[in-house]
């Protein structure tokens, strides 16, 4: 069923957990699919990822997916980690199975989400400097 | 690496003593039945054989005993066919909403042909209550179709009782007993059923072989057509050395109850008993009317899943009622129809215990369990901010 | 006692082969392939490498590949499943009298809901005439289903030009390739096909299992419901061990095709020489366009299951198309459709032949045929007066 | 299927053949069913049936049964041999297969066309002879 890349993310995810101070944080899926993936990021001046953590509720798929993902984007600037796509971190693990490809494969949104926030977050604390500032 | 096998729901092995029934059978008595010559004849003697066998199983007759490919095959054969063939005197049906596949899905499908399906809950047990059954009952009510035993939580529900009401008010009554065969009594008299269904293989028969009883007396419609095979209810080359098979699985599963039931009822318990200690964990299903096999729990903050894979890895094989295994998008429809709410149906887990199972393989089971449901929690973005202990 | 086998038309022995690959899945490999685990996983491998086999054997792709309980329930889900899926579009059915119950009740049973059905007559080799599927062909036809070897005299139909018809008008066609695989080439795609059925113990696999191939884009309507196996096509858990057999024994029929197929016709054709030579016989069906292993002929004043017992006692299985072994009153539908009388009928004898048939055999039945008949004759009623030496 | 005695019959019929100089004839069945008896019967003085000759066209019941009935009525007096019954002679055999009861089972019937017939005649050759005294 599952690929051997799969089985070996679900078995040592890589980046486990959370990020207290993190700048950005994204949730996707829900209780009624059964998949719930968190992932935190943790951004530099340069606008890239220097640490990311995820933790989910579900299958072997959601779990090595959002594994699999963190490992991808660890290092890369914001817009790089936005060109990832949900398809490419399927391929990344070898592939998944075809029911497995819409409900459990969402590590890629999550991601997004995490950096949405995080620019969110800029944006208004930009707007919050400039108010200070004026 | 350990293999013990907890899916006993699933699928049994195949007792050797049926195994050396059927090995004839895959050999040198390979006639058609139906053949007039002696290759025949030999075959057809060890097809009535089988038949005798199943029939005395569950105290029917012979001829009440209709061989299908299997379980599901039955359930649609005795709900469609009765439907059709008592379309005339109405078009009511009832069932459970704990019901199996082939059942629920056999009824919900005959709304199509203009059928009016009731699907009656179950209380938090998963059991069905006989006055909820008695007052469904309308004078258009042709079929009720209550499971004998339910094959994810183990739920015994009250057959006996639903069929005498049924017999009293000239309802024809089906019930899936595909779960119940070797590990309760069945007999088709005491439960008051006009048909019953079985499946070989989750009683140490071979896959692709079922019965379904029809009391006599009882109008089916088939929907098969061809040969004159199992007087017409079920056309087709017989499976030989399935039936043969089923033959003797269902007489060992008669003889062997007794004392296989109360063995496996025991360690169900110490399992049970054992998951529980790990915490926040509950049982689903009823605590002592339960197949003896059956451990059905929920275990909180975790995805079924990634619980069965873990286990697996530890060369433990089980099954959930997550929606990633039930084949659809929804989580399973027994537990939601007991009252869980998503998060805890989808962290189902169930184990169910057979003949081979030791006391050992439970303690090994025991040892692991509080390692992996750790270790998913600490994964889980649910638990990490839920914590209650 | 000899023990001679000349009924493979009815039903064959396991290949040897078969049975090997077979037997794993009676012992270690009992997992239900829906299981996750890799007790389920291991099964699932040995199910999907079978349907590659099937697939490869007849052109197709895996996915179009639906196992089945065997021909009967392939060729009931072929009609009926399309008979419903496309009602919108029109009801009109056609086949051919000499098809096989499974085909030709399944398509009479469905005038009961409103569909026309046109049965076309077969010349005096009971074949189909290719101009006459063309002209029935009206623009309410759904369905046409035409087998492609017949069961009891063993003669080819005109298939692939009838597909190529059924394919430039539109219409969906199916099937009946049971008899016909392991005997001769049978290519989805050369065919035209958009259905298809096999048997596997047909072609020296298990009983109780078979294939229908569905053309991808090919809509049928399933009328049981469960489970998701096969694509929901064909609910229910799978009969793994004879899924296994059917993909083996389908390959080996399809490799040992050339060398097998030429072998049994020179035994066919001195089988037929020989019991021509009784005098008062005919060959019943084509003389050439046949399958290679089938003899069928009519011995005039004398009843066929008498002859198929006489035989028996010699330890020589046949078989018959009089009314006393077609199940019904009267003879062989295929045998009247071809235009035979009832005497002539109820004469026959269908001696088929397969992998294990020896010249020897052969030879030894030919011993005693004319003895056989000569006794039987003397009894008759018809022979005295009317001998015509 | 058949029983052992049914099959004795049919390996080893009695009374098969004609009666040349018959005194009765009998004949049931017909090809659409795939059955034909003939009963061919010689009758003494005393009315005791002497001689009595099949012959069948049918499967192995109907020739068993034809045989058996003609063992049965042998020796025995025309009346006697009409309370033989369809039903009597399958038990003879031991009984035959259900499809078997109704269309291959006719020999008693069979016998009981052969008697009338020759009572028939009887009456007729009376008739005959009683016309010649006048
Ligand atoms: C209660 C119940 N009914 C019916 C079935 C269907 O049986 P089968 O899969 O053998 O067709 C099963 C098994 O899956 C079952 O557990
Ligand atoms: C041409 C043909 N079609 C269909 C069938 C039915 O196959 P089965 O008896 O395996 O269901 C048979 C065999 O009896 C056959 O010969």
């Amino acid at each position: 069923m599952y690929t051997e890349k799969v089985m070996e993310h679900f078995t040592n995810p890589r980046n486990v957990g959370e990020i207290a101070d993190a700048d950005g944080m994204g949730e996707v899926g829900n209780m009624k699919c059964g998949d719930i993936m968190r992932i935190y990021i943790k951004v530099n001046e340069q606008d890239v990822i220097e640490d990311i953590k995820f933790r989910t509720f579900g299958c072997g798929a959601a779990i090595a997916t959002s594994s699999v993902v963190t490992e991808m984007v660890k290092g890369k600037t914001l817009d790089e980690a936005l060109e990832v796509t949900n398809k490419q971190v399927a391929a990344e693990l070898g592939g998944l199975p075809e029911n497995k490809l819409h409900c459990s494969n969402l590590a890629a949104d999550a991601l997004h989400k995490a950096i949405e926030d995080y620019r969110n977050k800029r944006v208004a604390e930009k707007s919050n400097l400039k108010e200070t500032g004026k | 690496m350990a293999k013990i096998y907890l899916d006993h729901g699933a699928t049994t092995p195949l007792h050797p003593e049926v195994l050396e029934a059927m090995k004839p059978y895959l050999t040198d008595l390979f006639g058609n039945p139906s053949s007039l010559h002696s290759f025949g004849r030999e075959v057809r003697k060890g097809l009535e054989e089988a038949r005798e066998k199943a029939a005395a199983a569950i105290g029917a007759e012979e001829r009440e005993i209709v061989f299908t490919s299997g379980g599901t095959e039955s359930d649609n054969l005795a709900i469609r066919g009765v439907a059709r063939a008592a379309r005339q005197r109405g078009n009511h049906i009832i069932t459970s909403a704990v019901e199996h596949h082939a059942v629920l899905d056999a009824c919900l499908g005959l709304r199509e042909e203009g059928f009016d399906v009731t699907v009656l809950p179950v209380d938090g047990y998963g059991m069905v209550r006989v006055s909820d059954v008695e007052a469904a009952i309308t004078d258009q009510t042709i079929l009720i179709s209550i499971m004998l035993a339910n094959n994810e939580v183990g739920t015994l529900q009250p057959v006996a009782e639903i069929g005498k009401i049924a017999r009293g008010r000239g309802v024809v009554f089906h019930t899936d007993a595909v779960q119940a065969i070797g590990n309760l009594p069945v007999n088709v008299n005491d439960l008051h059923c006009d048909l019953l269904a079985l499946s070989a293989h989750k009683h140490y028969g071979p896959k692709g072989v079922g019965v379904l009883y029809v009391r006599k007396g009882t109008r089916l419609k088939v929907f098969n057509f061809g040969g004159s095979q199992e007087r017409k209810m079920r056309p087709g080359t017989e499976n030989v050395p399935g039936i043969i098979g089923m033959g003797r699985a269902i007489e060992l599963a008669v003889q062997e109850l007794d004392k296989k039931a109360d063995r496996i009822r025991k360690l169900r318990d110490k399992l049970i008993a054992g998951v529980l200690e790990i915490g926040d964990v509950r049982l689903n299903g009823h605590p002592t009317e339960r197949l003896p096999g059956n451990v059905n729990v929920s275990v909180r903050y975790v995805e079924g899943e990634s619980l069965i894979l873990s286990l697996d890895l530890k060369g433990i094989a089980a099954s959930s009622g997550s929606a990633c295994t039930s084949g659809s998008l929804d989580p399973s429809h027994v537990l939601l129809a007991m009252g869980l709410d998503h998060q805890t149906a989808h962290g189902s887990l169930r184990l169910t215990l057979g003949a081979g199972n030791t006391e050992e393989e439970i303690d090994y089971v025991l040892s692991v369990m509080p390692e992996i449901v750790s270790r998913l929690r600490s994964m889980s973005p649910v638990y990490a901010g839920q914590r209650r202990d």
